[in-house]
């Protein structure tokens, strides 16, 4: 299966010409190529694409850390509602519908959370950490107190290293403990008057419930930090725990890990972010509230300002809405507990060593001898999407599991006979593979040293 | 079924059976939470039917007020053709995530590639990741660039004094962690007042970056001269746009523009809030500077071209603190849907909205300025979409009269609208007049 | 690009080589059309962009009221999920033909394989085809059955005498052709008058033809001795009914049921002005008389399970004047709607739906009974989603004066009104009484 | 590639209980057995699904006289607007907006086929056959003048000779002429005072423009019979020939053919029917037609009554329309002038023997001394849909072959290479084709002898 580039179908170059132009020829360019092809030459292109890319629809996704769930297609039409189409520089009193909505989920997820106040402008996870972070900053500035650290366990996501920095902080690194959470001793020799903040994922990296977070909370605050929430794995607490009752001061949500708003490739993604009371005052601008019946936009008293040019993914907003609204109570706990019930009778199943434990919602196995992403790549050959490899970086070959609550037992016994038998492969086979997809394994040192990130890089290597 | 999350397929008898099957008499028995923290209370959110929230989130959009926008200043909309729609929604575009297995995704990788492959067209210049969020992170990062990269010692950042207040804010806390400060310098008749830039530009200047057309729409007439002023002081230029504006407008390249930024969702999406699409395109000596991810070309091991990610060595999850950026979710499936309104256009037709952009925009403003108390353009030159408008009363308060009439418009001053017109809008522009008549 | 069809991807300079390489200077020269009969005037129809088409044909349509509608007979819809328009749409589904090659088209072939089976399961009858057009040209397809497959050489098809106006007269043009006679046979209270039936049924008579539920949403209490009665004389028994229904009401099979026609679109379709889903069931024994088409399980070269349509000697393609029906097209899309519909409901919801189709029509009913001047049901016995209403005042201008009132019923007699809820319109029954007591 | 059955990921009997039903024992069913399943589950169970169905959108789909043409994806939104859906027994007055696109529709029809009046409640072509039928039946009749024949050319359809026996009448097969056309002595052998219609698709089904037609037209109305004109095959014709300017009294129009509303896999279609000013008044009722500015319903004088139990199929129809208006005069010319141009280039191409010409839209090519049937099987090996197969009959092996306009010269280069090759291929392979697709030839004839309708069958099979 190939699909030539639009490039390699038509390449057709306009001409600006001054004479059918309405700007004179010193401010426009002379002409533009790109590929002139009709709708059904289109249809056929992106409709091929399509059928070559793996997904939730496609198949199981069980990738650590990335929470792919079903992405319910109501939800797409619920967005698609043409009086969702509206500038963000509309007056407040002429977008009543958007700020409403907007405002009922700050409250959805305040509750979820155990949050005071939420923003939903950060457009990702991401950006969410970097809103959070500067929240904890300006409040250490109003208190007169500039700290210059952040500390993050080394099983953290790399945007919490990557957060931190882009905020001006040193990054303490803290190593795993023993049983794979956080080493209660090595914080307490981390922790310090200078620390800003700690960034913490819970359950961690590798599935562990952090059992010290009260303690841990504790020795934080008494240091005068703030503890931050990283909501990558909130999809294994639902209903169970909250980031706001086990002392967390800030936190993110992924919508898109935890209220299942389609990844599309790498996004948009939404990654509002909650506030204790006492933090309220640092978020974002502008922010929603109710006042007497309709809703209003207004920047909060000590705002760090903005993390987006507007209103971060209103759109993804919207679903996360409707999957909640759809949920519930009932449905939000239940899908975490079938998320952990998966991710366990999973690992049950697999012939790999899982080290660290009792997990929640994914585990980390180890691929021992076996390369990790070997394994992986032998996975996709069995017709599954195989997990996260060597991350964290901590277990050994890793290989990062997490099947989330959409599976059911039958898809799981697949997914588990498709490691058991690529484990049961040779070792030839492995490095072989992937033999029997449409695309055989790709070289990717190759793409890194000589770089073509274009038609145009293509056209002139061939020349 | 059991009750609970419609999307979790487990049958009671199923659930029993796999519990057993690891061990547990619960659900509850798998959860590791110590009693302290454990949660026992209520959301207090109510499951509804698939309907009802449908119903539901209608009723509360349909509070917005039905109004004919003529709104703009970075985020824009041109008619997207419904084949966007059908296309982006397939669930093997919507649905996949990142494209760490480049063997099973080859077919977003190759959207992602040709998108980069537009834009490099579109800039002229080399390099062009797969999105930042919007325009005013994406300016945000290139002066995080400007830092990284910089061939001077300086920490200037000088920015024209007329931006959209959200791209500065963006910008401040972006550049707040390291040691860069911005600095506006002056426009004249709402472009670049050149000569008072080059007076400000000196050789501890990272960066300066202009726009074209500028949030006011005005169409930068002097770009070239800004891009030596740029270059002979060791500055980064970095010039802001729109994907649209791109396939008229001087291409960025041959005004020496190092980096190019700005928004991309002028094609591809409804209006929807401000949510966006940050382009990002830069010459190939920063390449490892870039933010974000890129898509090359490779082979395969049957040496057949394949796509994947790349020079991942940039990222968050592998350098962590020491990435160029911390961006990880992107807006790729944004990015897959512009690609294609851009293929759907192709080069005429791209061309052509780009003139209308120009057209629609001077007819608009002859018929505002032949009103009695309205001046329009107030900014002399040539207009890309949108221009601000004079007028005796307050600007205000014809804002609002224009609202009761069912148009929304700009207030940018205390007697200045800012007015844009797409094709969206076009068949309404006589209506506008006409409500302006009525409200003045 | 070239002007003239968008959807034709030739550029002017393809055009002309190909041209040449078939020899032609011009594409008229390809016409083989006598001069007598070339048509070289104008249609006078102007192309409009697309978003001009759509926003003509919305303007259009808005012209319809905006009406709660309580309609059924024979059209009924309920809520439809947006997974069944979401996969259905999907281009490979949607834009696919009639499946000839079947190694190509498996996916299609299976999803009908399914309908057929769920309705083999609901109908217990073993074979069900892939669709006819709607309930009315099943009906009548069946009577044709009836007509070539008959036990007796009889040629009266007795139908009850209320029937919907539509399904009779295709029946009638249905067996204009044959030397087939419709009669009715009397109702008693809205049920079959069982013992007038007896008496009307001879051995000439071809297929005795009842409705469960009947067209005023009766259930027929005695539908085995309906079997019985045909089978004594050697009729063909035919029963109409919709997929819903069939979920809760007796089972077709089980009272005698030879043939089972109806509605399936009650699933998987919105309301679409009568546009509809016609389900065909039958014995084994009529197999080759069915008409449409049908597919069967068989085994690929690899012996693998594989899908095809089969015995296609019945059709029109292979036996032509000879063929069991002349349908070719059918209602191939809608089904496979339908089929998604079902399979989301499962078991459990398709039972849960047929019970709320007796229940909120009790309830609607006795609401309406309890207001002055009306009585409802005026048929005793049980109902499925719909009845009769008996009103003192001219029923028409009731009905008038509801639609005023932004709600639609049926006009069934002078005085009689029927009304139809299913899960679309159920939340709005209160607002529905409460408009009978304003127009009353 | 395969996928279960729903039934074998699920089944589950639910049982009928008289303590929970609304309704006495003796009105139920006792349980009913399907399978349950989840929204997830049933995602991924028809994404896969489709991902094993050719379609327009996957690649060329040249099927001689089935016109698969693009369906534009936008006439999809316009029929989905929610003032669409509504009620068929809704009063005209309010149901404007529906009567005023149907009678739009109608008249646009009318205007492309030089018809006077046309009914759009034919829900298929073959219901339009037997609409139109109907209504020759009624004017013979009308006028005391019952005959008893119609006249079809063997290569014409299998509907029409079908539908002719459906309304009772006696088929009069016509052999087709050296030329391919209608042989007109042949014709005026079969005239005679008995023949109520004659049925003709024009250009034929060969693509042949049936030349002598002023001719055939006077001598059927000279017996006083009727010209019926089959629409299959209009898509050569637009815009440059109408049937009501050849003699044509009554026809029908494929809307899924000519007006580009998609297959379905078979369906819904939907076959307006044209006629004359003299024959309007048996047209099926009720008919559309506006008064004083209204619209309305109204039953025509003589009306032949019903074809369909409602409106036929609206949805289709409002696609239909979408997609006229989009084209308008100069798109429909156009559509026509390619298609007849991508016939004729292909057929160029294409190592085969096309024995009748000058051909329109379609060209039936022959298989010579392969078999045809084998041929098209081998060409799925080859990435592309083949042709309509052994039909019409007259021409051994045919190769009944429409690329419509919708492929540009570089698919049609890439059908014509499928062709090329599958004749080169070995005798073997073309009978062991297809040999690359997911499933390999399936046996019919199994299927016929041993019929399994369900997967009841396919259960009781296996015990």
């Amino acid at each position: 299966v190939y699909e030539p580039l639009l490039s390699e179908k038509n390449s057709t170059r306009v001409e600006i010409d001054e004479e059918d132009s309405p700007l004179p020829d010193d401010l426009t360019r002379d002409s533009v190529e790109l590929p002139e092809l009709s709708e059904p030459e289109l249809a056929r292109h992106y409709t091929r694409l399509s059928q070559m890319n793996w997904s939730v629809e496609t198949g199981p996704y069980p990738l650590g850390s990335c929470t792919m769930k079903y992405n319910p297609s109501f939800t797409e039409d619920v967005a698609a509602d043409p009086n969702a189409a509206i500038h963000p520089d509309r007056s407040a009193r002429s977008s009543q519908g958007t700020l409403e909505l907007l405002s009922d989920l700050q409250d959805y997820l305040g509750r979820i959370g155990g949050m005071d106040a939420v923003t939903l402008q950060p457009p990702a996870g991401a950006a969410g950490e970097f809103a959070g972070i500067l929240v904890a900053k300006a409040y250490h500035e109003a208190n007169g107190n500039d700290r210059s650290e952040v500390i993050v366990p080394a099983s953290a996501h790399g945007t919490n290293f990557a957060t931190a920095a882009m905020a001006g902080y040193d990054v303490v690194e803290l190593p795993s403990g023993e049983d794979g959470r956080v080493d209660v001793e090595a914080l307490d020799a981390a922790v310090s008057e200078d620390t800003a903040a700690l960034m913490l994922t819970n359950p961690n990296t590798v599935g562990l419930f952090e059992r010290d977070i009260v303690e841990i909370a504790e020795m934080v605050h008494d240091a005068g930090g703030l503890l931050y929430y990283d909501g990558a794995n909130l999809n294994a607490l639902l209903g169970r725990g909250r980031p706001g009752d086990m002392g967390f001061d800030i936190m993110h949500y992924n919508v898109h890990k935890t209220f299942a708003t389609p990844h599309g490739g790498g996004g948009p993604g939404a990654g509002p972010v909650g506030v204790v009371e006492e933090l309220a005052e640092f978020l974002p601008s502008p922010h929603v509230r109710e006042r007497g019946g309709s809703y209003e936009l207004y920047e909060p008293e000590r705002s760090v300002g903005k993390v987006h040019g507007y209103a971060g993914n209103w759109l993804v907003l919207v679903k996360a809405y409707a999957y909640i609204a759809r949920l519930g109570d009932e449905g939000l706990a239940d899908a975490s507990a079938k998320a952990v019930l998966n991710a366990n009778y999973l690992a049950e199943q697999v012939d790999l060593e899982v080290p660290y434990g009792p997990f929640h919602h994914e585990f980390a196995a180890t691929a021992g001898e076996r390369d990790a992403a070997d394994v992986a790549k032998r996975m996709l050959d069995y017709g599954v999407h195989p997990p996260t490899t060597k991350w964290p970086e901590f277990v050994p070959e890793a290989m990062l599991t997490e099947p989330t609550e959409v599976e059911n037992r039958d898809s799981l016994d697949d997914l588990a006979r498709a490691f058991n038998e690529s484990l049961a492969d040779s070792e030839e086979e492995l490095e072989d593979a992937p033999s029997r997809t449409a695309a055989r394994r790709i070289d990717q040192a190759s793409a890194a040293r000589n770089p073509r990130l274009s038609w145009h890089a293509l056209d002139a290597e061939e020349e | 079924m059991t009750r609970g999350s419609p999307y979790a397929p487990h049958t009671d008898a199923e659930t029993k059976e796999m519990l057993a099957a690891v061990g547990a008499e619960s659900e509850e028995d798998l959860f590791d939470i110590p009693e302290a923290v454990r949660f026992d209370g209520e959301f207090g959110i109510e499951a509804r039917r698939e309907r009802d929230v449908r119903r539901e989130i209608a009723t509360t959009l349909a509070k917005n007020d039905d109004l004919t926008e003529f709104l703009g200043r970075g985020h824009h909309s041109h008619y997207v053709p419904s084949l966007v729609d059908d296309l982006s929604r397939r669930s093997e575009f919507l649905t996949s995530y990142t494209q760490y297995q480049p063997e099973i995704t080859q077919g977003f990788l190759q959207v992602l590639f040709e998108y980069q492959s537009m834009l490099v067209e579109l800039t002229g210049l080399p390099v062009a990741n797969c999105s930042m969020y919007d325009d005013a992170t994406a300016l945000a990062e290139a002066a995080r660039l400007a830092g990284r990269a910089r061939r001077v010692s300086g920490e200037r950042v000088l920015v024209p004094e007329i931006l959209r207040e959200g791209k500065r804010r963006v910008l401040d806390n972006y550049v707040a962690g390291t040691d860069l400060d911005v600095e506006t310098y002056p426009m004249d008749d709402g472009t670049v007042d050149i000569d008072a830039l080059e007076a400000q530009v000196d050789e501890d200047v990272a960066m300066v970056y202009a726009e074209n057309p500028t949030v006011r729409g005005s169409i930068e007439p002097r770009l070239a001269e800004i891009g030596d002023i740029s270059d002979d002081s060791g500055a980064l230029f970095c010039l802001g746009t729109d994907i649209v504006a791109l396939a008229l407008l001087e291409e960025p390249a041959s005004v020496g523009a190092d980096v190019v930024v700005g928004e991309a969702d002028a094609l591809g999406m409804p209006t929807s809030y401000g949510m966006g699409l940050g382009l990002f395109a830069t010459r190939e000596e920063f390449l490892r500077q870039v933010p974000g991810r890129l898509v090359g070309a490779s082979e395969d091991a049957a040496d057949k071209r394949a796509y994947t990610l790349t020079l991942q060595t940039r990222e968050q999850h592998i350098r962590k603190e020491r990435a160029t950026s911390n961006i990880c979710t992107n807006q790729a499936w944004v990015a897959l849907r512009t690609a294609m309104h851009a293929a759907y256009l192709g080069p005429s037709g791209l061309v052509d909205l780009a003139k209308r952009c120009v057209t629609d925009a001077e007819s608009l403003a002859a018929e505002l300025d032949g009103l009695k108390g309205v001046r329009a353009p107030v900014h002399d030159g040539h207009h890309f979409r949108e221009f601000v408008v004079h007028v005796d009363q307050p600007a205000k308060a014809i804002a609002s009269d224009l609202e009761a009439e069912g148009f929304a418009v700009h207030v940018v001053g205390e007697h200045r609208l800012q007015v844009c017109v797409t094709d969206l809008n076009a068949s309404k522009t006589d209506a506008l007049v006409s409500a302006f008549e009525e409200v003045l």
